[in-house]
């Protein structure tokens, strides 16, 4: 889901001027806009964001002033290429299963001595948070062009599917919703948004798949955690805290519908 | 090796209803209630469902006779206007059912929400950004008609669309008090009014 | 503020060598307003010159119409692989910076 | 506007970026990199700007092209270019008639550069975007329009 709210504001504005808009019917409107994102494809900012993001991965910080050049993403240590098509998963040192930034959140700790209520507790986009977003877009750049391979046989992360399924379906809140309900059907929409239907292998690629992404309408970079608590957010429900464990069961439910398919990390967004 | 062979024939000897059998539901409740927090205008106890949002769900339906209780139950909810007034001003119906704002935790005051029905129903030939998530209105008078009957359900299916379908995906715009009485008024002069762009051909 | 490392890419085909540049900047118009209603002050790149091996390929000026992030995709004759292609720029507040790379 | 950088050079003054690429070692003293032309990027209309710049009438030409996508979903990011098959093409311009200030960005190619140079510009709303080139003396033009759907006020 995109946001509605700005989004409305902004069209409301927009198309008042623009009339002639209306001439034109909807599928070639989608024809126009698809030639548009295509146009976008190359030059992804989200390349300054991993760039970014790659100094911080090699620079020496924290209480410990260490780099996060040992961290273990899964693959072993230090292993970045591929690591992200494979998370979440199930880490033996920990006892649990994590997605990537929650993963990077016990590197800072164990490698670095950040506390993660530094990057917890940070507003999007800022202090601790604005970096995680960095190192993700770095991290997620290696995987571009990888298969999803998360591994459902795993009895914690089936566990967390399971979990990750109930919450995509849990209806709440002032406005009814779930994930379901606008993620749930093939070839809906959202104003002119698209929705992925994220019930189906497809869909889930297409939408697991494509996210961490750039959004150029705000130019920021977006990772999973900060996609997946703006979705709540229009649903009207409380806010997931960031790294909680629902956050971590719906990313595994998506993977584990999207395995196989391949992603491409950092997408682009409207 | 031998050791996960054995569980996995374990696993799929369970009965199917294990995956949400009572033990993982209590579980998800559980990580449920430790994963949110209250920001702003948007509470925790907006996690707590009400018995028909646990009805609805799943991934299927839920059974027919529950289905029918449901929806008798949320009949009771609605209240028609008290002045027996249905319509108001369909300029304002307009900019309500453009609007999608409200309610969320970056929202400041829980006033002044938008109906968001563009975000789900195309509503007139000259907004081309709307959704498909509910059926087109397009020259709805048209093609509902204008008699009591029609009126009467409408207003009801703005206040409470599960009256009528039980796991629906329209908000309860009425009953959950997302929109005030006046602008729903609003919006049913902008479905019916014979000037609302709605009824342009 | 420090400014960030800019992405450069060059590629010698033919004898013509394409430049694509992502550069990191605001690009703020100065018509925004923040949350307190205050007025954003512009602050945008004004000059971008590109050079290949020491001489100017291409030299622009920048208004606020300009994205978030500049991109910049053009061709020049000549250039062999290992040449050095340089991005530079300055904004309106003073600040500038340099970013080299190698013709691939 | 190549008359008001020459004028700036031969005045030899705004060489502070100039100074930093010779300084990197970049640039050789005397080449072509004047200061900001404000008056031009500060004109509002097309009109004050094609004025700033000290150009009168340019003519339309199918030789120039503005290449751009018929819709924007987002006004903030619009990936647009511009070409020229005008032999001697020295300078080219971007500007969108309904923006709040038309110039969006100029380019000055030195020999040997192909008069072919994309780049993305913000959209306030669905406008005119023109291409403005000079060879020779002389400027040429080319428009086209782009629909927004979403201003450049984020989402």
């Amino acid at each position: 889901m995109e946001n509605p709210q700005k989004k409305l504001a902004c069209l409301l504005a927009v198309l008042a001027v623009s009339a002639p808009l209306g001439a034109q019917t909807s599928d070639k409107l989608m024809e126009g806009i698809n030639e548009y994102r295509e146009a976008l494809a190359d030059g992804n900012p989200s390349e300054l964001v991993a760039a970014e993001g790659e100094e911080l991965w090699k620079l020496k910080r924290g209480p410990k002033n260490a780099t996060l050049e040992k961290c273990d993403l899964g693959l072993g240590p230090g292993v970045i290429k591929g690591a992200s098509a494979q998370m979440p998963r199930f880490f033996k040192d920990t006892g649990k299963v994590q997605d990537l930034e929650t993963r990077l959140m016990t590197c800072m700790e164990t490698l670095q001595g950040i506390d993660p209520k530094e990057v917890v507790n940070a507003r999007w986009l800022k202090g601790e948070k604005e970096k995680m977003a960095a190192l993700v877009a770095y991290i997620v750049t290696e995987s571009n062009g990888h298969k999803v391979k998360v591994d459902l046989n795993n009895p914690a992360m089936k566990k967390m599917y399971d979990m990750g399924k109930l919450a995509f379906y849990y209806r709440t809140g002032p406005m009814d919703f779930s994930c379901a309900t606008c993620h749930g059907d093939q070839g809906k929409r959202i104003r002119m948004q698209e929705l992925p239907d994220l019930r189906t292998h497809e869909g889930a690629i297409a939408g697991w798949g494509s996210w961490p992404a750039y959004r150029v309408s705000n130019g920021q970079f977006w990772t999973m955690q900060h996609r997946l608590n703006d979705c709540y957010r229009q649903q009207r429900t409380a806010e997931p805290i960031y790294g909680s464990d629902v956050t971590i069961a719906l990313s595994v439910y998506l993977a584990g519908k999207a395995n196989g398919g391949k992603v491409v990390t950092p997408g682009i967004k409207r | 090796m031998k050791k996960i062979s054995t569980l996995a024939v374990l696993l799929l000897a369970l009965p199917s209803a294990w995956a949400a059998g009572e033990d993982t539901y209590a579980e998800f409740k559980a990580m449920m209630d430790r994963s949110f927090k209250t920001t702003g205008i948007a509470p925790k106890h907006r996690m707590y469902q009400l018995d028909f949002q646990k009805a609805c769900s799943q991934e299927e339906q839920p059974a027919k006779a529950e289905i029918a209780r449901i929806e008798a139950e949320q009949m009771k909810t609605i209240r028609y206007p008290a002045d027996g007034k249905y319509f108001g001003d369909w300029k304002q119906g307009e900019k309500i059912a453009l609007s999608g704002r409200g309610l969320t935790w970056t929202d400041k005051t829980p006033h002044d929400n938008g109906g968001g029905c563009y975000n789900c129903h195309q509503m007139s030939r000259h907004e081309v950004s709307y959704g498909t998530i509910g059926p087109s209105l397009l020259e709805y008078a048209t093609v509902r008609g204008t008699n009591e009957e029609s009126i009467k359900y409408t207003w009801g299916k703005i206040y409470n669309a599960k009256a009528f379908n039980a796991c629906s995906n329209m908000p309860r715009n009425g009953d959950a008090e997302i929109l005030t009485e006046q602008q729903m008024k609003h919006l049913m002069a902008f479905l019916f009014d014979p000037a609302s762009p709605v009824n342009k051909k | 503020m420090a400014t960030k490392p800019m992405r450069i890419r060059a590629a010698a085909k033919d004898g013509v060598t394409e430049v694509k540049a992502l550069i990191a900047h605001e690009m703020e118009t100065g018509q925004r307003k923040d949350a307190n209603g205050a007025v954003i002050p512009a602050w945008f790149i004004t000059e971008l010159s590109v050079s290949h091996n020491g001489k100017v390929v291409l030299a622009s000026e920048f208004g606020t119409a300009v994205s978030k992030n500049p991109y910049l995709a053009f061709k020049f004759k000549g250039g062999a692989t290992g040449d050095k292609v340089a991005v530079s720029w300055k904004d309106n507040k003073g600040e500038s910076r340099t970013d080299e790379v190698a013709i691939g | 506007m190549n008359n008001q950088r020459r004028s700036v050079l031969k005045t030899g003054s705004g060489a502070a970026l100039l100074s930093m690429l010779a300084a990197a070692g970049l640039i050789k003293p005397g080449m072509a990199l004047a200061e900001w032309n404000k008056a031009a990027f500060d004109a509002k209309s097309m009109a004050d700007t094609l004025k700033a710049l000290g150009i009168s009438q340019p003519a339309d030409s199918k030789d120039v092209q503005i290449t751009g996508p018929d819709i924007a979903e987002n006004g903030a990011v619009v990936p647009v270019g511009v070409t020229s098959a005008i032999p001697g093409t020295t300078m080219m311009a971007i500007l969108i008639d309904k923006n709040p200030n038309a110039l969006a960005a100029s380019f000055t190619l030195p020999e040997g550069t192909e008069a072919n140079v994309q780049t993305r510009v913000k959209m306030g709303q669905t406008s005119n975007v023109y291409a403005l080139v000079k060879a020779g003396d002389k400027y040429y033009t080319a428009t086209k329009e782009i629909k927004v759907t979403l201003g450049g006020c984020g989402g």
